[in-house]
């Protein structure tokens, strides 16, 4: 019973570990080959977005306030 | 005057044990570690307070409800009873907070550089190792853990709350209180926990390697990650399915730039709502009988240690991937491996300014910490395959 | 012609009753309050509307659900089926109501007085003396009260809607409807009921009292008092327990600084969304057989005097605190105590600046008011514990 | 070696059928439909996701939950099977949804010009006409759909999503998936589908025709016309009531003026999260089974002749109506009597300024498209009632 | 059998559109005559709407934030 | 048996406003106690915040949205 448990655990280990890099080595090359289609294929698609240095925020300031911020702006500058 | 008798037996001093004062202290402790120290706190606020309403004497947060003969209901389940059975042992909750994950992830940094898949998948070592060490606590009979609950408290190594609490209530539901305790509170440690692993496992010439810039990503490489991610698990590990294919339908939600309506219910009102009730679920499994064993400081040794083993796991990986590549990989990158995202990445951030005070990693980090999350989401997957049927 | 007997059968013409006919008159008042009065609108325009749909004849809201012997689903039940029985039912919506009205509350002014609980305890004579009189009432066969019922009429005088939804759905749900309306609307009477009470139970003098500038709080004092108070329903009370526990759990969100995320959704999405079906919920009680009778008359008049008596006891408690005490209180602010937040503290105030112009009494009213809601659920406990057994 | 092969046989590769890697495509087909081509994004991402997940070999995401002898749970069930039985089965997602489309539905242009309630009843011509023509279909054998099924499909011709969701889920499950996926196809394709048929109806004469500027609308006619339209449902049709109620309580929620924070949920917090598990339960029924057979070509091209019908209707009762009334209509705006909101009304103002560069008839078309909704929920009340025995 | 099927077909058409006339065209009588009601008996009761010429923003700028916007204008327009 | 009704309802007021005085009394205590607690052994935790005058708005603009509010306003300064 005892050995069965630690043989259940090695069985764990390797095959969970086998799994896990199996997998993500895969996920490499499939990631590696969907990248190099889109640069080769859809290359103009549109500008590609740097990623920013900075963790984004989590809650964005939705673009329609973004919007009504602006106007806010423009309409304000407009008085002057 | 047999009505104030009542009265006085009903009240929670007549009635409270030693066991349900202690928990109530493991909640008031579980509570200053979140307001004041800042561990976890969106977890572990609902967790604290969770375990102290189910430890009050005859409040019956926990009570099933009573129907009589005709199916009729006769008195109402509490408050804790219906989160418990309609959230987390359906496992519903910890899946829907994955699809708020998955609409809250950049995966633009690990597209940049898809290598750091790879410090993902060696970290993830962390959680069978103490798989194995749980089971040899079990087959010595030092504790009374089984092969389903070494693989629960295995996951705690994959730093990820939601993961851990999924395959938890799939394994091994009583020691849900003690994993997610320990996954949270371990999570908010990696400050403490990794930064002498890391400085142990690098030498500073090491710790100075200053990465490329990465590569611009283009929207379309993002849009169809989550698809391509999906399709793997589909083909090789639909164990894996309900986590990653939440999270990657989070994911698609946020890239696809055409239902942000719904993207952002999903990051805010959905994702906040769950976590308040998951919090207060996990809570309900903070009972003394279950808390208060020798099996939970097994639990809180082990999850450390886990932690541990991913970290130095991700830094020698790094340190192997370095020497197979022309592209310099900074090993200080690879304990991010074991997710607890942004809090690892950050950490190698820092231990990375240290080192040289213009070498920026935080975005390198990110690639090797969402890909931890994913990492953690398929040694999960095995685990409920193998163990789970 | 067969089909089209079958759509004449169909229709609601044919099959109204005079009673879904007056319901639905009812239900039309209720929104006319709700809408052109502003009785309480959040409630009332769901009841009022909830009202209308549950007394359309053939609509089926209220359907019960059928299933064939195998327990397959032959015919979905009623949408307000649904939300009574998973939310009303089982207690669940008026405690998440209590969570985000916790994390709506500022216990800053109570901090400050803590003598202000005082009055709160006081206002609540109200509901035991209306308690009394539908014993009376069912005692002497004009009306057919039982002590459950008694019990939750009384509540109607803590002036706290979810508070009396809670009492009633597990003491007496058949007089949910009528309770949850007179609450609510007395609730937005407050302005109209307090004064001449206020005014004929103090002279000018009194209502001229100027009260101290209230103590600045720490926020270390708001972070304890909801743990303060939650300690001692464990001790005490827990039959108060889900009700006080939540409406803790989101006060301490809200003060704990550290859990804005879930605070503001607690406080916005979700509790909106309770709301809305609370209210529904409610007004699938509102049928004729269940509200056109000689109870509800009772019900409503009894609830009026529950709000007078709670002013009185509030303001007279006020007097007699007044006696033995070196700093003054304006009686005024006991009227706050009946809860009826924050419309009874602005009632305070208004009648405070009617007597000196100078005289700002909102922020010492809050005291009482907040005080009023922990009270009302405390009575709320001992009823349940008493005779809900 | 056991678990090794236990892994393998586990694994999607080994199980996947032809029909899943079908319907697989289909899902992709879907969400490149919806992201790239913007046909209705907010429910064909998640319908085309929900088709992903639910043709995982594996992946039990719509597997039952499995109890013992004692009712307790032995193995939870999928993420789709509880959405799809806890919110399409019982029809409360397409409820809430239409409560939140009544929230953002202003009733002003109808209410300025309430002849176009006509140019939406003579739309709905599309629904039935295509009832007869799948009914045909079945009775000479060709498909194998039965009277039920017939209304299902017909309803598709209604061009309003929730509502082709809820007939379907009460007459025709089995189709759900065809019967969505086409009516939002098609809705999204109106751009395409609707002006062939309205130049070939129309004269440019007709086309030119300028209508008069609509007359302010009083805040009171807005809160008066959900009771009112709630009335006459009440009286006539009551089988149409759960949709038509729910959709006027949306609406008095937003025009009365006094719930904002309760109509603000309703419109955004609550409907976009109802939207995605609506979304994904739909795609539960997108099994190969259900979806890859000669009936869904069937119900796509009944769909699509529906649509066309119904366009047709609309445009012809438009010229009917000029005929008699000394007011002009535009038959342009006759389309609009689809619903399809607002998609349709901005094709009719399209196709107006392509012949006068002055006309705009946004706001006018805007009258029949909310009248198209009501009409087709007066439709599928007539279909539940008649046909949902 | 299949005569049933198209009898049912027939059936459904007939009530179905029969009704949805006879319900839309109530819904205009009833309303004009509301409208009318209100037009004469409480027409000062607010100034009217007059509809947008567009499609309304379905997620408007809540008042709170339009207000906080305002207010920064303001006191922005102070400083100056 | 009306007389048990009578003596129920006696009962609910006694037991019950007793139970509401000693909670609320104790609860009045326990916040004295602590407040006097904090304001000995933890007075520089922070600067105390005064109660304000007002009864608080309930749904405050967020944070970032503020600050997003700050980000407009001195662009737009910038740009004068
Ligand atoms: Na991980
Ligand atoms: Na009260
Ligand atoms: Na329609």
């Amino acid at each position: 019973m005892q050995s069965t448990l630690m043989q259940g655990g090695m069985d764990l280990m390797l095959y969970g570990m086998g799994t896990v890099f199996v997998f993500l080595t895969l996920l490499v090359f499939a990631t590696a080959a969907t990248s190099s289609l889109v640069q080769r294929f859809f290359p103009v698609d549109e500008p590609p977005r740097i990623p920013s240095r900075e963790v984004p925020a989590k809650t964005p300031v939705p673009p329609d306030i973004l919007k009504a911020i602006q106007t806010a702006i423009d309409r304000h500058r407009h008085r002057h | 005057m047999n009505n104030f008798l009542g009265l006085w037996f009903d009240s929670g001093l007549a009635q409270i044990t030693l066991g349900q004062l202690l928990m109530m202290a493991v909640g008031l402790v579980l509570l200053y570690l979140a307001i004041r120290r800042g561990f976890e706190p969106l977890l572990l606020v609902p967790i604290g307070f969770g375990t102290l309403l189910v430890n009050m004497p005859g409040a019956g947060f926990e009570a099933a409800p009573v129907f009589d003969s005709l199916g009729h209901l006769e008195s109402p389940g509490g408050l804790l009873y219906y989160i418990y059975h309609a959230g987390i042992e359906t496992g519903l909750f910890p899946l829907l907070i994955f699809m708020g994950v998955g609409a809250m992830t950049d995966f633009g940094p690990l597209l940049a550089n898809p290598r750091t898949l790879f410090l993902g998948a060696a970290a993830q070592f962390g959680i069978f190792a103490t798989v194995l060490g749980a089971a040899g606590l079990g087959a010595s009979g030092i504790l009374d853990f089984d092969i389903r609950d070494a693989a629960a408290i295995g996951i705690i190594g994959g730093a990820d709350g939601p993961t851990a609490i999924f395959v938890t209530s799939k394994l091994s539901p009583d020691l849900l209180g003690a994993i997610a305790v320990a996954a949270y509170s371990y999570m908010a440690l990696v400050p403490i926990i990794q930064p002498p692993i890391m400085r142990a496992l690098t030498t500073p010439a090491e710790r100075q390697i200053k990465m490329e810039q990465l590569r611009p990503v283009y929207k379309l490489e993002k849009v169809v990650f989550p698809l391509i991610l999906l399709t793997l698990v589909a083909l090789l590990l639909p164990s894996a399915a309900p986590l990653l294919g939440m999270f990657c339908f989070g994911n698609l939600m946020r890239e696809c730039g055409v239902v942000e309506r719904l993207s952002d219910t999903t990051q805010n009102a959905l994702i906040n709502s769950v976590t308040i009730f998951l919090g207060l679920g996990v809570g309900s499994k903070m009972s003394a009988e279950k808390f208060l064993n020798a099996e939970t400081l097994g639990i809180l040794t082990l999850g450390m240690i886990a932690f541990c083993i991913g970290t130095a796991a991700g830094v020698l990986m790094a340190k192997l991937l370095n020497r197979f590549s022309r592209h310099p990989i900074n090993p200080l990158i690879g304990s991010a491996g074991v997710s607890a995202v942004p809090m690892a990445a950050r950490v190698s951030n820092k231990l990375g300014l240290e080192a040289n005070p213009h070498n920026f990693l935080l975005m390198h980090a990110m690639g090797p910490n969402v890909a931890g999350v994913i990492g953690s989401a398929v040694a999960a997957g095995v685990m409920i395959s193998l163990v789970g049927g």
